[in-house]
C-alpha cells in the first residue's frame, strides 16, 4: 500500500511548485495557474486524510468539494478582473499593474 | 446456455484458464484480460463507425430525395471502406506555424472522448465495462475532454476560422453541459443512484413516461454537445468554412469525422439508456446477452436516426440566439423541472405506482406548458421591441 | 514495491513534471495545457484514493470548465499569438528560494508528524462514498450550511465576473 | 380543522388586517376595505362554525370547547392562556360576529367609498363634500373620507380585541382584549381629531374607562393572589368558590368573593357606562357612526356586561355585592332613560338608551336573572346596532340634503331639523322602526319584548323595587323611542334639507336589513315555556342552552300575569303617548319636556368638573408645576449648570488643549506622518512582492512558534 507520507510529500511539492509560479511569473493568468496548482495540492491532502482516517467520516471529501466551489468562483472572478484590467491598461504583466503605490 | 446468458464471464473464465495454464500470475492475467476486452470493444466500435458513415450517407440522401452511395458493393456497402482508403492515402498536411504537438494530439483526444464513454455503457445485464456509481458525471467529464480536443485543434491550427470555430464550439459545449447535467439528475432521482447500470435496472417503467420533458431537453442538449446541425457552431460551413477542423486532412480529419458520428450514435444510446430503458424490452434481455445488446443498439439507432432527422431538417441557429436559448430558456426550465421532479418524488414517495407515474407525467407536462407560455410571451415582447408594433401584426 | 505504489509513483512524477512545466514554460497556452495534464494527474491521484466522485468532479470542473476558461483568458489578453519577453519576473530567484523554503518546512513538518506512516484502512464493503457525500452535503446535521454558502458564493462570483468583465460601450 | 384550532384562529384575521392595512395597503382604499371585510368575514365564518358545532354537542355546558397552552413560566408551574367556548361564549360569538361583519360592510357606504375626493377635505375632519361637474351643471356630492384606510385598520384592531376578549379562558387575556378595545375606542372616538369636541371626547372616554379599569386590575390581582389562577374553569370550581365565599376580606363586611366581584364590577361600570361612570358614552357619539354602533352599542359596552355575566358565579356568592349591582343597574336604567327624554341629537338619544338598556342587564344580573341578562345582551346588541346604523343612515341622508342646499349651519343630527323622512328613506325607516319597536319592547313581535319581559318577570319574582324602577324605565324607553321616530320620520319635513334627503347606498341598507331580521327573529328563541298560547309552540331553547353554562341550572321562573301585563302596558302606552305628544311638535321650543336639568344630564358633568377636574388641575398647576417642578427641580438643575461649566472649562484649558490636543493629538499625527513618509517606499504596488513579504513573515512566525513556543 501507498503510505500516507507519499501523498503528503507529493502535495507539498505540488504546493511549492504552485507557490513558485505565483511568486515568479510575470503574467497574471500564469499566477492564477499557480494558484490552481496550490488549491489542487490542498485537495490531494484532504482526500488523502479522508482515505487514511476514518473512511466513513466524509468530511475530507466535503471540504474538497467546497474547495472546488471556491476555486471555480476564484477563477471566474480572477479572470474577469484580468480581462477588465487588460481592457483598461492593455497589459497583463503583474509588475506593470502597480498604480496602488506610494 | 451459460454462454448465451453471460458470454463475458464465460469467455473471461476460459481465457483465465488458458493464461493460468501458461503459468501467468492471476493478477497479470486479469489485467491482460481487461485490456483484451477494451481492445475488442474499441475494435468493434470502430467497425460500427465505418458503417455509421454509410448509414449517415444513405439516410441523408433519402432525406434529400437522392439514392446515396450505390456504386461500390451492394447498396454501396463497401463505400465507407473506399472513403477510408481515400483518407489514408491523402497527404497529411500540417500548417506552418501550427503547434505540432497539440495539433496532432487533438484528433486523438476527440476520438478518445467518445470511446471512453463506452466504458460505462451497460450493453447487457452482465456486460458492463465499469459500473461507476457516478456514471452520469462521467458522461459529462468525457464531454469535457471533447471540448478540450476542439480547443486544442482550433488553437493549434494557427487559423482564424478554426480558432473562432473552436471558441464557439467550446462556448456551446460548456453552456449546454449545464441543462444536460441537470436533466441527467432526473433519472438519478428516480433511481437513487448515478450509476448507469443501476439506472437501466430501475426502468421497470421507461423514464420517458415519467419525465418526457427531461428526455426532450436531454436530446436538445445532446445535439448541441455533439455540434450537429442545427447547433453546428464549430463547423458552420457557410461562415467558417469548416471551423475547428479546417486545417486537418487525411486520417486526422477522418478521426474527427468518425468521432463525431460515433459520438452521435453514442448519445443516441445514452438517450435510450437514460429514458428508454436501455437494453430492457419486456424481459427479452434476460433471454440472451446478445439479444440485450441488439435491443440496445436498436434503440440507439432510433435515437441516432432522430438526431440525423433533426440535423437534415433544421437550419443552423445563430450563435447568440443559441446561447440565449440555452441560458434564458433551457437551463431555467431544466432547473425548474429538476426541482419539480424532486418535489413530486418526495410528495409521491408512498403513492401507488400509477399515481406516481401520472403525477410525474403531469408535472412534466405542466412545466413544459408553463415554460412555453412564458417563452412565447417573452419572445412576443422582444419581437415588438425589435420590430415595432406593425411588423408584429404583419407576422400574424 | 507493489503495483499500487508503482502506479502512484508514475502518476505522481508525471503530475509533478506537468506542474513544473506549468510554471516554467514560456508559452502560456502550453502552460494552460500543461495545467490540464497536471489536473488529470491529480484526478488520477483521487481515483487511486478511491475518491471517485472527486476524480470525476475534478475532470468536469477543472478540465471541463476552469482550464477552458484559462485558455479563453490567455487568448483574450494578447494581441498576437506569440509571447513577448521573459515570463519570469526579476525576483524569480528569490521566489524560487521561498518556494523551496516552504517545501523544506512542509517536509520537515510532515516528517515530524507521528501519523505519517499510517496505511489506509480497508475500504468498507457496504460503504457508498458518493451517497455518504451527498447525504453529508445536504444534511442539516452535517454540512448543509457550508454547502449553501458555497452556492451563494458561486452565484456571487457569477454575477461579479459578468459585471467586472462586461464591456460597457 | 379541529374546533379548538378554529377558536384560536378566530381573533387573528382582523389583527392581521390591521397590520396589513397600516403597513402596506393604506394608500389603496379598495384593497384596505377588502382586507378588513375579508378578515371580518373569516372571523364570522369561524364563529359560525364554532357556534354550529357547539349546537351539536350534548351537555355542552359541561363539555365546552377548551384548549390552552403554557405561556408565562412561573416558579415551578406555568401561567396558561387558552380559549374557552361554553354556551355563553358561543352566544356572544354569534352576535359579535354578526354585528361586526355588518358594521364593517356598512362602513364602506358610510365613508362614501367610490365618491370623489373632497374639494378641501383634510385628514382629521369629516368630509365636506366634493363639487362635480356633470352635463355642465356643478353640484355637490358627498366626498370620500380622507383617512378611509385608517378607519378600517382601527376597526380591525377593535374586532381583534373583542374576539380575543370573548374567546379567552382567563381573566388576563380577557383584560388584554378589554384594553385593546379601550385603546381603539380612544382612537376611533377621536378619529376626526381635527375637531376639538372629538379630541375631548376621546380623552374623556379613555380616562373615564381607565378609572374602571384600574379597579378591575385590582380585582384581577386580588383574585390571583387568593386563588393562584385566573382561568375561569379553575375559579368556578366548587372548592375555590366555597373558599372565596368563606374568607372575609376585611372591607365593609364583604367576603373575598364579594370584594373581588365588586372590583371587577367597577371595571364593567366604566366599560358599560353605568352610573356614575356613564358620562363618556354620550360624548363618544363624536366618532363616526359605525364606531358608535360598534363600540357603544353592539360590542364594547357588551363586553362589560359579558364580563359580569362571565364572573356571575363569583358575584352571586355575596348578597351585598349583588344588591350593589342591582341598585346601580336599576338606577342607571331609570336615570339614563330620563335624560334621553330631553335630547334632540338623534345619536345622543340612542346613547342614553344604550346606557339605560345596559342598566337593565346589570339590574337583571343583580337580582340573579342570569339567562334574562344574556338574552337581553344579545337582543340588545342586534337592535341597538340596527338603530345606530339606522341613525347613521338618517344622518347620511340629511348630509346629502345639506350638501344639496349648501347651508352648512343646519345640524344634520338634530331631530328637529328632520321630519317626514319616511317617504324619502323607506328602507331606513322600516328597519329603524323595527329596531325602535324592539327597543321599546313592542309585544310579541320583537325580540326586545321577550328579553325585557323576562327581566321584568324575574324582577317581579325576586325584587319588587327593582321591578318598579325597571317598569318605569321601560315605559320611558318606549316613550322616547316613539318621540324619536315621530320627530325623525313622520309628519312633514321641517327643513329644506330634510326634504332633499334620500336613501343611502346598498352597502348601508343591506346591513340594516340583515340586522332587522335578527332583531325580530332572535326573540323567538327565548319564549318562556308557560307563556300563554305561544309558550308551547317553540321550546325555550335559549334557556336550556345558556343555562347550561352555570353549574346549577337556573329554574325557569313561574309565569305570572302581572309582569306580562306591565310589559304590554308600558310598551304600548309609551309608544302611543310618544306618538300623540310629538306628532305636532315642530321645534324644540314646543317640546314640553325640555327641562333644564334633563337637558343638561342632571349636571353630572358639571359636578365632576367642579369636584374632580378643577381641584386636580389646580393642584397640578400650583403644587406640582409651580413649586415642585419649577422651584425645586429646576433650581437643582440651575445649580448644576454653572458648576459643571466651570469644571469643564478648567479641564479644557489645562488638560485637553495642552495635553490631549498638542501632545497626544498632534504628536501622534506627526509620528504617523513621519513614519509613513519613511515606510511608504515598501509599498511598491507589486502584488508578488507583498506576497513574498507575507510568506517570509509566515515562515518566520511559524518557525518561531514551532521551535520556541510549542517546543
Amino acid at each position: 500500500m501507498v503510505p500516507l507520507s507519499w501523498y503528503l510529500i507529493f502535495s507539498a511539492i505540488l504546493f511549492s511548485i504552485g507557490l513558485f509560479g505565483v511568486l515568479s511569473r510575470r503574467n497574471l493568468v500564469a499566477i492564477l495557474l499557480g494558484i490552481e496548482l496550490m488549491l489542487n495540492s490542498v485537495n490531494v491532502n484532504l482526500a488523502a486524510f479522508w482515505r487514511y482516517g476514518t473512511v466513513t467520516n466524509i468530511t475530507g471529501q466535503v471540504f474538497a468539494i467546497i474547495v472546488f466551489a471556491v476555486a471555480a468562483a476564484e477563477v471566474s472572478v480572477g479572470l474577469a478582473l484580468v480581462i477588465s484590467v487588460y481592457r483598461k491598461r492593455n497589459t497583463v504583466i503583474a509588475d506593470e499593474i502597480d498604480m496602488l503605490k506610494f | 446456455m451459460d454462454f448465451l446468458k453471460d458470454p463475458l464471464k464465460v469467455a473471461a473464465d476460459w481465457l483465465l484458464g488458458i493464461f493460468a495454464g501458461w503459468g501467468m500470475p492471476e493478477l497479470w492475467a486479469n489485467v491482460l484480460i481487461g485490456f483484451l476486452g477494451i481492445f475488442i470493444l474499441v475494435a468493434l466500435l470502430m467497425v460500427l463507425d465505418i458503417f455509421l458513415v454509410w448509414i449517415e450517407r444513405k439516410v441523408v440522401s433519402r432525406f434529400q430525395s437522392r439514392i446515396g452511395p450505390n456504386r461500390v458493393g451492394p447498396f454501396g456497402l463497401i463505400q465507407p471502406f473506399a472513403d477510408i482508403i481515400k483518407l489514408l492515402i491523402k497527404e497529411d498536411t500540417t500548417p506552418e506555424g501550427a503547434d505540432r504537438v497539440l495539433y496532432n494530439l487533438a484528433p486523438i483526444l476527440s476520438m478518445m472522448s467518445v470511446l471512453i464513454l463506452w466504458a460505462v455503457v451497460p450493453l447487457a445485464p452482465s456486460i458492463l465495462g465499469v459500473d461507476l456509481n457516478i456514471g452520469v458525471l462521467y458522461i459529462i467529464a468525457a464531454g469535457a475532454i471533447g471540448t478540450l480536443s476542439i480547443i486544442m485543434a482550433g488553437w493549434s491550427s494557427n487559423n482564424k476560422y478554426s480558432l473562432i470555430g473552436a471558441f464557439r464550439e467550446a462556448a456551446v459545449m460548456l453552456s449546454f453541459e449545464i441543462p444536460m447535467l441537470t436533466v441527467m439528475l432526473i433519472p438519478t432521482i428516480f433511481t437513487g443512484s448515478m450509476g448507469i447500470g443501476a439506472i437501466t435496472q430501475a426502468q421497470d417503467t421507461w423514464f420517458v413516461f415519467l419525465a418526457p420533458l427531461a428526455a426532450v431537453i436531454f436530446l436538445i442538449a445532446a445535439i448541441a454537445e455533439l455540434g450537429r446541425s442545427p447547433f453546428d457552431m464549430g463547423e458552420a460551413e457557410s461562415e467558417l468554412i469548416s471551423g475547428y477542423n479546417i486545417e486537418y486532412s487525411g486520417m486526422k480529419f477522418g478521426m474527427f469525422y468518425a468521432g463525431e458520428l460515433l459520438h452521435a450514435f453514442t448519445f443516441g444510446g445514452f438517450w435510450a439508456i437514460l429514458f428508454f430503458g436501455g437494453y430492457r424490452f419486456f424481459g427479452l434481455e434476460q433471454v440472451s446477452a446478445f439479444l440485450a445488446i441488439a435491443i440496445l443498439f436498436f434503440k440507439a439507432f432510433i435515437g441516432y436516426w432522430i438526431i440525423m432527422w433533426i440535423k437534415y431538417t433544421l437550419l443552423r441557429i445563430r450563435i447568440d440566439h443559441m446561447l440565449a436559448f440555452n441560458w434564458k430558456f433551457l437551463t431555467p426550465v431544466a432547473f425548474v423541472l429538476l426541482m419539480a421532479t424532486a418535489f413530486m418524488n418526495a410528495l409521491l414517495a408512498d403513492a401507488s405506482n400509477w399515481l406516481y407515474i401520472g403525477g410525474m407525467f403531469l408535472s412534466n407536462v405542466l412545466v413544459a406548458w408553463i415554460s412555453l407560455e412564458v417563452a412565447r410571451s417573452a419572445s412576443r415582447r422582444e419581437r415588438e421591441r425589435v420590430e415595432g408594433g406593425k411588423a408584429v401584426e404583419a407576422h400574424q | 514495491m507493489t503495483i499500487d505504489q508503482i502506479i502512484f509513483l508514475v502518476v505522481a512524477v508525471a503530475t509533478l513534471i506537468a506542474a513544473f512545466r506549468v510554471v516554467t514554460t514560456g508559452n502560456l497556452i502550453h502552460a494552460a495545457f500543461w495545467l490540464i495534464a497536471a489536473l488529470f494527474g491529480v484526478a488520477a491521484i483521487f481515483a487511486i484514493l478511491h475518491a471517485s466522485f472527486l476524480a470525476v468532479v475534478q475532470v468536469v470542473v477543472y478540465i471541463g470548465a476552469i482550464s477552458i476558461l484559462f485558455i479563453f483568458a490567455v487568448m483574450l489578453t494578447r494581441k498576437d499569438m506569440r509571447d513577448q519577453g521573459p515570463q519570469l519576473n526579476r525576483n524569480w530567484g528569490f521566489g524560487a528560494f521561498l518556494a523551496a523554503l516552504a517545501l523544506v518546512g512542509l517536509v520537515f513538518l510532515v516528517h515530524g508528524w507521528s501519523g505519517v506512516t499510517k496505511t489506509a484502512p480497508a475500504f468498507p464493503s457496504e460503504f457508498d462514498a458518493v451517497s455518504a457525500l451527498g447525504n453529508a452535503l445536504v444534511s442539516p446535521d452535517a454540512y448543509v450550511l457550508p454547502f449553501e454558502v458555497a452556492s451563494v458564493l458561486l452565484v456571487a462570483a457569477l454575477v461579479g465576473a459578468v459585471y467586472v468583465a462586461y464591456n460597457r460601450k | 380543522m379541529s374546533t379548538e384550532t378554529i377558536i384560536w384562529l378566530i381573533p387573528l384575521p382582523p389583527a392581521l388586517a390591521f397590520f396589513l392595512i397600516v403597513l402596506f395597503t393604506n394608500r389603496n382604499k379598495a384593497l384596505s376595505h377588502t382586507i378588513a371585510i375579508g378578515a371580518a368575514l373569516l372571523s364570522w365564518l369561524g364563529s359560525m362554525i364554532v357556534f354550529a358545532r357547539a349546537l351539536g354537542v350534548e351537555h355542552f355546558g359541561e363539555h365546552p370547547f377548551e384548549s390552552s397552552i403554557n405561556w408565562l413560566p412561573l416558579a415551578g408551574s406555568w401561567f396558561k392562556i387558552g380559549v374557552l367556548v361554553d354556551p355563553l361564549t358561543a352566544l356572544t360569538l354569534f352576535f359579535v360576529a354578526w354585528t361586526v361583519l355588518m358594521i364593517f360592510i356598512y362602513s364602506v357606504g358610510y365613508h362614501n367609498f367610490g365618491q370623489p375626493e373632497g374639494d378641501h377635505d383634510q385628514k382629521g375632519l369629516p368630509p365636506h363634500g366634493a363639487t362635480v361637474e356633470e352635463h355642465g351643471n356643478k353640484h355637490v356630492v358627498p366626498s370620500v373620507e380622507p383617512m378611509y384606510s385608517r378607519f378600517f385598520a382601527f376597526i380591525g384592531l377593535f374586532a381583534f380585541g373583542m374576539f380575543t376578549l370573548v374567546v379567552s379562558d382567563n381573566l388576563l387575556t380577557l383584560f388584554i382584549g378589554w384594553e385593546i378595545m379601550g385603546l381603539c375606542s380612544y382612537l376611533l372616538i377621536g378619529f376626526w381629531h381635527g375637531k376639538k369636541s372629538a379630541r375631548d371626547a376621546a380623552v374623556k372616554a379613555f380616562l373615564t374607562t381607565r378609572v374602571g379599569d384600574v379597579f378591575m386590575l385590582l380585582g384581577i390581582a386580588y383574585l390571583y393572589s387568593v386563588t393562584g389562577t385566573l382561568s375561569f374553569r379553575e375559579i368556578f370550581t366548587e372548592t375555590t368558590l366555597h373558599a372565596l365565599q368563606l374568607i372575609p376580606s376585611g372591607v365593609l363586611g364583604f367576603s373575598t368573593a364579594g370584594l373581588i366581584g365588586l372590583l371587577l364590577f367597577i371595571g364593567t361600570v366604566g366599560k358599560s357606562a353605568q352610573f356614575p361612570l356613564h358620562v363618556w358614552l354620550p360624548d363618544a357619539m363624536e366618532g363616526p357612526t359605525p364606531v358608535s354602533a360598534m363600540i357603544h352599542a353592539a360590542t364594547m359596552v357588551s363586553a362589560g356586561v359579558y364580563t359580569v355575566i362571565r364572573m356571575f358565579p363569583l358575584l352571586s356568592l355575596d348578597a351585598q355585592t349583588m344588591s350593589v349591582v342591582a341598585f346601580i343597574g336599576a338606577f342607571t336604567a331609570l336615570f339614563a332613560a330620563t335624560i334621553a327624554l330631553a335630547q334632540n341629537d338623534i345619536k345622543r338619544v340612542l346613547a342614553y338608551s344604550t346606557i339605560s338598556q345596559l342598566g337593565f342587564m346589570i339590574a337583571a344580573l343583580g337580582i340573579g336573572a342570569y339567562i334574562a341578562a344574556i338574552f337581553h345582551l344579545i337582543t340588545h346588541a342586534f337592535f341597538k346596532a340596527l338603530l345606530f346604523l339606522g341613525s347613521g343612515s338618517v344622518i347620511h341622508g340629511m348630509e346629502h340634503g345639506v350638501l344639496h342646499t349648501g347651508n352648512h349651519k343646519v345640524d344634520p343630527q338634530d331631530m328637529f331639523n328632520m321630519g317626514g323622512l319616511k317617504s324619502k328613506m323607506p328602507i331606513t325607516f322600516w328597519t329603524f322602526l323595527i329596531g325602535g319597536f324592539a327597543l321599546s319592547g313592542f309585544p310579541i313581535v320583537t325580540a326586545g319584548f321577550w328579553s325585557k319581559d323576562e327581566i321584568l318577570a324575574d324582577a317581579f319574582a325576586h325584587n319588587l323595587p327593582v321591578f318598579i324602577t325597571l317598569a318605569i324605565a321601560a315605559f320611558l324607553t318606549a316613550f322616547y323611542t316613539m318621540r324619536q321616530i315621530t320627530l325623525t320620520f313622520l309628519g312633514e319635513p321641517r327643513t329644506e334639507e330634510a326634504s332633499h334627503a334620500h336613501e343611502t347606498p346598498w352597502t348601508m341598507t343591506f346591513p340594516l336589513l340583515v340586522l332587522s331580521v335578527l332583531a325580530i327573529g332572535y326573540g323567538w328563541l327565548g319564549i318562556p315555556e308557560d307563556f300563554p298560547i305561544l309558550g308551547g309552540l317553540l321550546p325555550n331553547w335559549l334557556h336550556e342552552f345558556a343555562g347550561a353554562t352555570l353549574a346549577h341550572h337556573p329554574e325557569a321562573g313561574e309565569f305570572h300575569p302581572v309582569p306580562l301585563l306591565t310589559s304590554f302596558i308600558v310598551a304600548l302606552g309609551g309608544l302611543a303617548l310618544g306618538y300623540l305628544m310629538y306628532r305636532n311638535v315642530n321645534s324644540s321650543a314646543e317640546d314640553k319636556l325640555q327641562f333644564g336639568f334633563l337637558k343638561n344630564k342632571y349636571y353630572v358633568d358639571e359636578i365632576y368638573e367642579a369636584v374632580f377636574i378643577k381641584p386636580v388641575t389646580w393642584f397640578a398647576d400650583k403644587a406640582v408645576y409651580q413649586i415642585m417642578d419649577k422651584g425645586f427641580i429646576d433650581g437643582i438643575l440651575h445649580l448644576f449648570g454653572p458648576g459643571t461649566q466651570g469644571i469643564g472649562d478648567a479641564i479644557r484649558n489645562y488638560f485637553d488643549l495642552p495635553f490631549i490636543n498638542r501632545f497626544l493629538g498632534d504628536g501622534s499625527a506627526n509620528v504617523t506622518y513621519f513614519s509613513g513618509e519613511k515606510l511608504r517606499v515598501i509599498q511598491t504596488g507589486r502584488i508578488q512582492q507583498y506576497l513574498m513579504l507575507a510568506l517570509i513573515l509566515f515562515i518566520a512566525i511559524g518557525a518561531v512558534l514551532y521551535f520556541f513556543v510549542f517546543a
